[in-house]
């Protein structure tokens, strides 16, 4: 039950983060610290014999009866993607505590609770090998996000916080009803009702039935993504959200639409999805460079970074449809790099408006003059983020491109002009932030904390830049046991 | 030779400068003070033990090429790429100048940054610098190339921006990373192409397998846009970028913004120089394209013509330079177009020479000279500041290719190898070129130098910066020797070397020689007076001014259309859709609820209506 | 013998002047008034039908609406004090706060 | 006790008691004063008493007259003599309804009265308006007169606390329910804002 442990443990944690709050305002940081440390302990037998079980379907298997009366089990899984990703979650988990500990000072046990509420909830999303079981989790990290954002929020929370909801859940209706269809469909042909992934993954639909579900899934997962036209609800719940819901938000939550694509409609369609492949590609061309021209414009720096992020999860829907090994691994590999790029970003736009109480543009500048440290850190995720060779986001962006060039190269060459684009934004923010005479006052610059959660994501950055090999050795082994239709 | 140890001392080439930038880096960070003198000791040493490597790796390497593999970089089913480098003649130039140049141009920096606050900071981007730069030349395939292709973009654009406050410093810094990244952008594509088309990053293996896939086309149909060629444009689009050719060479000037020493280094001597070493890198892939060959010539004598006119006008000593270090990269790029590699390396090192003379020379006037920058400000220098007075004749002379100076043998060998190639339009636009060059490279050595004395410098350059220009004016003079690997290297065997008539080569020697006699007597005696006054001239130099417009081209065409475009759309379209959405229902729930207005009667009516209603629609089917 | 036609008319009438109470009155107690009036009319259908089938289930009916009359007049007239005391009018148009 | 009439007696007697019934609900709901419209209202209680004991149904009189005329009423008149403050309610009574405006309202009964009675009639045939014909054939109005059967209180109380059982669990829970709401809404010191 290893992990049921997991996500065991960052519910009791955020329970008990909750109660510690009668204790001191501060026990339930180190609270969420000690239980997101403690969910590594069960994974350590997978961490530790990543060589011995690579070829095996899953690393962790594990199922138990929950509502047998529709067939619905607890079953958890894990294989190469997920584990990365899960991996991912628990580390920015802990990037967005350390990002919380002095900007939250109200309400913290609640605060704690819901974060650790929707980390567990992701990991869930993650794991979860029941379609059933997999939407109860995509609503368990919905809500507390919601909660997340409307009471700890900026100026215009309320607003955000239900513009978040409100497509979350229209994108989740779809999905329980293509969950619903599916199954049903299932049950008819076989007589069996099951919501389990892999009874179904067996189970081929006509291809007018096969089409529908596939759409709502799709829908769900890019509205999740998001994919320009479903991607309002971003700027805004990014703008909004504390910092840390922020960098949860970037760093994991967008991350399980890539992963539902990949999971779910690439796996268990692939004719349908092939058949929508140009379609969809040209809409992910399309976000790449709509994300960017949006960034371009904006004065909110969190804004911005929003819109990059746009930008960059067009990269990942790029990768999903190409149908190459090359792009499918670079759509891995970004949704890691922007994970943890983007998060950084956000950290630090929250480190400055903890400093200066303010995000806009026009306001900040010649930030190096007074806060180096912070300024030199800044440049540094600018410039992955506008994606340097040696740093994870240009190794996903290559791979990604040279895989979709051999079967998509027009709308490649369209999605790669996005790359000057990326400069374009990237270097305002540098160029508006931290350069250019100082507009305001001294401050304080980052301290061991802050330098420790930057660093470690810098190295992580250059480690995914420099020797990526491990982590495409690991989706690999996703891919070998789903081929995804690839030719 | 011993393989391991060869392999070892390249790893260390590019591996040593690494290591000192991320000591500068990591150092502040960690709030660690480094005192000024270990810093230049970190920064220098690890160059200069970097120089001492590649002067070993000169004496050690015995075989044409050496291809260490230092481990797996991505492997993603056929996708290999590897962490390799490749040494060969070429690389090893490249290594030399680099390591060479750029340690004497750090030597200089110790002293001409002496007094900035950011001393540490400038060291690290300069280590960084050249570690990008060494890895970009020793790459053995092009997304190891593209890692130090961009690396030195980088470093370039946060040196430009040194001087971080000035918002112009900045702009300038942006301009070049962007423009060189639209390049890069299409270099990008190329390698993707190549991939799509050849299965391979590696350089060595593109070349053999692009020869056994497009063998050479007819001469006839030598203009088709085949896949060769549409890859070569595509990788000459980045070479474009990053050497400041046309059609994007116009960030070039303004990145003079950032210190003298850098512009020395990364604008001059160094990186504007990687576009000619890719080319020349994947000359195998070149010679299959005549048409890309065309364009690479056509691209080279446009810019050198362009540029050299531009420097005519230039009153910024810092901006004379940098059109003039266009112009004579325009100069390789013909000569790589006219298959000329060796040639155009050859220009490339003796350019490194004396460009990095005349910026380190022209750092020492303005340091001494209170940043002064315009040289119609300066005048009667000359046994003011007699150091820098001989370091700009040597650097002048070179750049106007005078006899038996540096220059003079790798220019002479590109207009000898232009006739080779019955290219003779090119070669009277070279000829013109040279004139021009040797006229505005005198103007700007008698304006300084001669005339009234309208300021007095107020120091002389300290002894640190005088080594590093004496031993760079002796390269200037006598570095005019071709490397014979270099010679091995590109020479095939239908290119034998033709001879010329006398009379040709004495003209091609007499252009830049009249030109200097031209400028002395306009610039020094006054002898054609001031530049005729007319509106007319005086619109041509404005034009010439501004570098034949293109800024304000471009900001007409691409930048104003583009910020337009993005303040349009500022507040999102799509956002209105559900802007929409939101009204729609907010104006049916302000319909609805006037029906919910609490009114018990109103229910109770609207109650027996609906029932009245209701039952006459059932009684009139 | 009374007819089925006669007995309907009588029910529906009954149960019509009911409804014009209840839409004329702004009067509290005259609504309740006319609800009763109101299920009175239902009752007798309800009586009426027990006798028409000749069971005792309509009657049953009867027994369950005579419950809920009385719930609802207990109820009711509770509502009606309390609304007396509070703005000393039976008048239900000045309910409409609650905008129930 | 119970005797049953010879046929044109019942049918005379039932004229008489529907048409008091009518006339007197009529007075009823549009009296002024409250006193008035109640005993109008016991008038039509005590007339449909006598409609369901010519129907045979005499338990359903006897509680017709017990509960509703004597409890029910009674009530009604208990919380009216309270509130009633003489001419002053009368007054405001007449401000608060008004005959001339309430021809709408009037028309509209009437037309729900014609409407039913219209759905009822042989003239509509309810198989038209897709309803069932099992349906249709019951609902139709007819001149078939109803036997007088009648039914016992024996009768009832076995069906009731038979097959109904439930029924007279629920109907307690209800009426324990409004015990409670009244005994809420009528204490006098609570200040609660709804």
């Amino acid at each position: 039950m290893i992990l049921m442990n997991l996500i065991l443990i960052l519910l009791v944690g955020g329970i008990a983060a909750w109660l510690c709050e009668s204790i001191s305002t501060n026990a339930p940081k180190w609270v969420a610290v000690f239980s997101l440390i403690v969910a590594l302990y069960p994974l350590r037998t997978v961490l530790f014999n990543l060589d011995a079980i690579t070829s095996d379907a899953w690393l962790i298997n594990e199922s138990i009866p929950w509502i047998s009366r529709f067939n619905i089990s607890f079953h958890l899984a894990i294989d190469g993607l997920s584990l990365l990703l899960v991996l991912l979650t628990l580390t920015m988990g802990m990037v967005a505590v350390l990002a919380a500990w002095k900007e939250i000072k109200q309400r913290t046990g609640f605060f704690y609770f819901n974060l650790l509420w929707s980390l567990a909830g992701v990991v869930g999303v993650f794991c979860a090998l029941d379609l059933f079981l997999f939407f109860v989790f995509w609503e368990v990290m919905l809500v507390p996000i919601y909660l997340l954002i409307a009471i700890w929020g900026y100026e215009n929370r309320r607003y955000a916080a239900m513009k978040f909801f409100l497509f979350t859940q229209a994108g989740g209706l779809l999905m329980l009803l293509s969950i619903c269809a599916f199954v049903l469909l299932h049950y008819q042909q076989s007589g069996e009702l099951t919501f389990n992934y892999l009874d179904l993954l067996q189970h081929k639909l006509s291809d007018q039935s096969a089409f529908w579900v596939m759409l709502g899934f799709f829908i769900a997962f890019a509205i999740k993504l998001p994919i320009v036209p479903f991607h309002n609800w971003l700027p805004d719940a990014h703008t909004q959200a504390p910092t840390a819901v922020s960098v949860i938000l970037a760093a994991v939550l967008l991350k399980t639409g890539g992963y539902g694509l990949i999971r779910f409609v690439l796996t268990i369609f692939p004719e349908a999805s092939y058949d929508i492949a140009p379609y969809v590609m040209a809409i992910a061309g399309f976000s790449v460079i709509y994300g960017a021209l949006m960034a371009f414009s904006q004065q909110d720096l969190k804004r911005l970074v929003a819109y990059s992020s746009v930008s960059h999860m067009g990269f990942v829907l790029l990768g999903c449809y190409a149908f190459t090994v090359q792009a499918w691994q670079g759509a891995v590999m970004q949704m890691l790099a922007h994970g943890i790029s983007t998060s950084a970003l956000f950290a630090l736009v929250g480190a400055i408006q903890y400093r200066y109480h303010t995000r806009s543009l026009k306001e900040l500048g010649g930030l190096w003059q007074t806060i180096p440290k912070l300024s030199a850190v800044g440049i540094f995720f600018v410039i992955a983020s506008l994606g340097m060779p040696g740093l994870g986001n240009f190794v996903a962006e290559f791979l990604v491109l040279i895989g979709s060039f051999t079967t998509y190269p027009k709308l490649t060459v369209v999605a790669t002009s996005g790359l000057i684009l990326a400069a374009i934004y990237s270097l305002v923010i540098a160029q508006k932030t931290f350069f250019g005479p100082l507009k305001l006052g001294n401050a304080i610059d980052l301290d061991n904390r802050e330098v420790l959660m930057m660093s470690s994501m810098a190295v992580l950055l250059i480690w995914m830049g420099l020797h990526p090999q491990p982590l495409i050795d690991l989706a690999q082994q996703t891919l070998n046991n789903f081929p995804l239709g690839v030719q | 030779m011993d393989i391991q140890y060869i392999s070892n001392l390249l790893l260390a080439v590019p591996l040593l400068p690494l290591f000192g930038a991320t000591v500068l880096i990591l150092a502040p960070l960690f709030s660690i003070q480094i005192p000024k003198l270990i810093v230049s000791v970190i920064a220098v040493g690890s160059i200069s033990l970097a120089a001492i490597c590649s002067i070993l790796l000169n004496i050690e390497l015995n075989e044409p090429s050496f291809n260490p593999v230092y481990g797996n970089w991505i492997q993603v089913d056929e996708l290999t790429i590897s962490f390799g480098l490749y040494l060969d003649a070429l690389s090893l130039v490249m290594i030399s100048i680099i390591t060479g140049v750029g340690f004497l141009i750090h030597l200089y920096s110790i002293g001409f940054m002496d007094k900035d606050k950011d001393f540490q900071r400038y060291f690290a981007y300069l280590n960084l610098f050249v570690a990008a730069m060494l890895i970009l030349v020793l790459a053995d395939n092009l997304l190891l190339l593209f890692l130090g292709w961009e690396g030195v973009g980088l470093c370039s654009y946060l040196l430009i921006g040194f001087w971080h406050e000035e918002t112009k410093n900045n702009l300038a810094a942006n301009k070049a990373f962007i423009m060189t990244r639209i390049g890069d952008t299409g270099m990008a594509i190329g390698m993707f192409l190549l991939f799509f088309q050849l299965g391979t990053l590696n350089i060595q293996q593109i070349q053999t397998s692009a020869a056994e896939l497009w063998p050479l086309v007819d001469v006839n149909q030598k203009y088709n846009l085949d896949m060769v060629t549409i890859c070569c444009l595509l990788l000459l689009a980045g070479a474009v970028g990053k050497s400041g050719q046309l059609p994007l060479q116009s960030w070039l000037p303004d990145a003079m913004a950032g210190p003298t020493p850098v512009s020395a280094l990364i604008h001059a001597a160094t990186m504007v120089t990687a576009g000619v070493y890719l080319i020349a890198r994947c000359h195998g892939l070149f010679e299959l394209s005549p048409f890309a060959m065309q364009c690479v010539a056509a691209v080279g004598a446009i810019t050198l013509f362009i540029a050299a006119s531009a420097a005519l006008v230039q009153n910024d000593v810092k901006r004379i330079l940098a059109y003039s270090t266009i112009s004579q990269i325009g100069y390789m790029f013909l000569a790589l177009g006219a298959g000329a590699f060796s040639a155009a390396v050859f220009h490339l090192m003796t350019h490194a020479f004396f460009k990095a003379l005349l910026f380190l020379s022209a750092g020492a006037l303005i340091y001494s000279m209170h940043h002064e920058h315009n040289i119609f400000r300066m005048g009667g220098l000359a046994k003011k500041l007699p150091v820098v007075w001989l370091c700009f004749f040597i650097g002048c002379a070179a750049l106007a290719s005078l006899p038996l100076m540096s220059g003079f043998w790798s220019k002479e060998l590109i207009l000898g190898k232009l006739l080779d190639q019955h290219m003779y339009g090119y070669w009277l636009i070279a000829i013109a070129g040279a004139f021009i060059t040797a006229f505005y490279s005198f103007r700007l050595f008698f304006v300084i130098f001669y005339g009234e004395t309208k300021k007095e410098p107020d120091s002389q350059p300290s002894r640190i910066m005088v080594i590093p220009l004496s031993i760079l004016g002796f390269l200037a003079i006598f570095g005019g020797i071709q490397p014979q690997g270099l010679i091995d290297m590109f020479s095939s065997p239908d290119s034998g070397q033709a001879s010329h008539s006398i009379a040709i080569v004495a003209f091609t020697i007499l252009v830049p020689i009249c030109a200097v006699v031209f400028s002395f007597f306009q610039f020094k005696k006054g002898v054609f007076g001031r530049i005729i006054q007319s509106s007319v001239l005086n619109q041509i130099h404005r034009f010439l001014l501004s570098g034949w417009a293109f800024d304000w081209f471009y900001q007409k065409i691409f930048i104003d259309p583009f910020i337009e475009l993005t303040r349009m759309n500022k507040s999102d379209v799509i956002d209105l859709f559900y802007k929409t959405i939101i009204g729609a229902s907010r104006m049916l729930h302000n319909f609805l609820s006037q029906f919910q207005n609490g009114q018990l009667r109103w229910y109770s009516t609207s109650l027996v209506l609906f029932s009245v209603i209701s039952l006459t629609f059932l009684l009139s089917r | 013998m009374i007819t089925e036609g006669s007995l309907f008319f009588f029910s529906i009438a009954l149960f019509c002047i009911g409804v014009f109470g209840v839409l004329v009155r702004r009067n509290l107690l005259f609504i309740l008034i006319s609800i009763e009036i109101m299920l009175n009319a239902v009752a007798v259908l309800f009586v009426a039908a027990s006798s028409i089938h000749n069971n005792s289930d309509g009657q049953i009916m009867y027994l369950l609406i005579l419950t809920l009359a009385a719930s609802e007049v207990a109820v009711g007239l509770g509502l009606v004090i309390q609304m007396y005391r509070r703005s000393k009018t039976l008048d239900v148009d000045q309910l409409s706060s609650m905008k129930g | 006790m119970m005797t049953i009439m010879a046929i044109p007696t019942t049918q005379i007697l039932f004229y008489i008691a529907a048409s008091v019934a009518l006339l007197s609900a009529l007075l009823t709901v549009t009296r002024y004063n409250a006193v008035h419209a109640l005993l109008y209202l016991v008038i039509t209680m005590l007339a449909i008493s006598l409609i369901f004991f010519l129907l045979g149904a005499s338990f359903a009189a006897a509680l017709q007259i017990i509960v509703y005329a004597g409890a029910i009423i009674v009530l009604f008149i208990f919380v009216t003599m309270m509130l009633h403050q003489g001419d002053v309610t009368i007054k405001q009574e007449s401000q608060l309804f008004r005959p001339g405006r309430s021809i709408g309202a009037g028309i509209l009964s009437l037309i729900l009265f014609f409407e039913t009675m219209f759905l009822l009639s042989p003239l509509y045939d309810l198989s038209q308006a897709g309803v069932s014909t099992a349906v249709s054939q019951v609902s139709v109005i007819s001149t078939k007169t109803i036997g007088v059967n009648v039914i016992g209180a024996k009768e009832i109380g076995l069906t009731l606390f038979g097959p109904y059982l439930l029924l007279v669990e629920i109907a307690a829970l209800l009426l324990l329910t409004a015990l409670i709401g009244a005994f809420h809404l009528g204490r006098r010191h609570q200040e609660v804002t709804i």
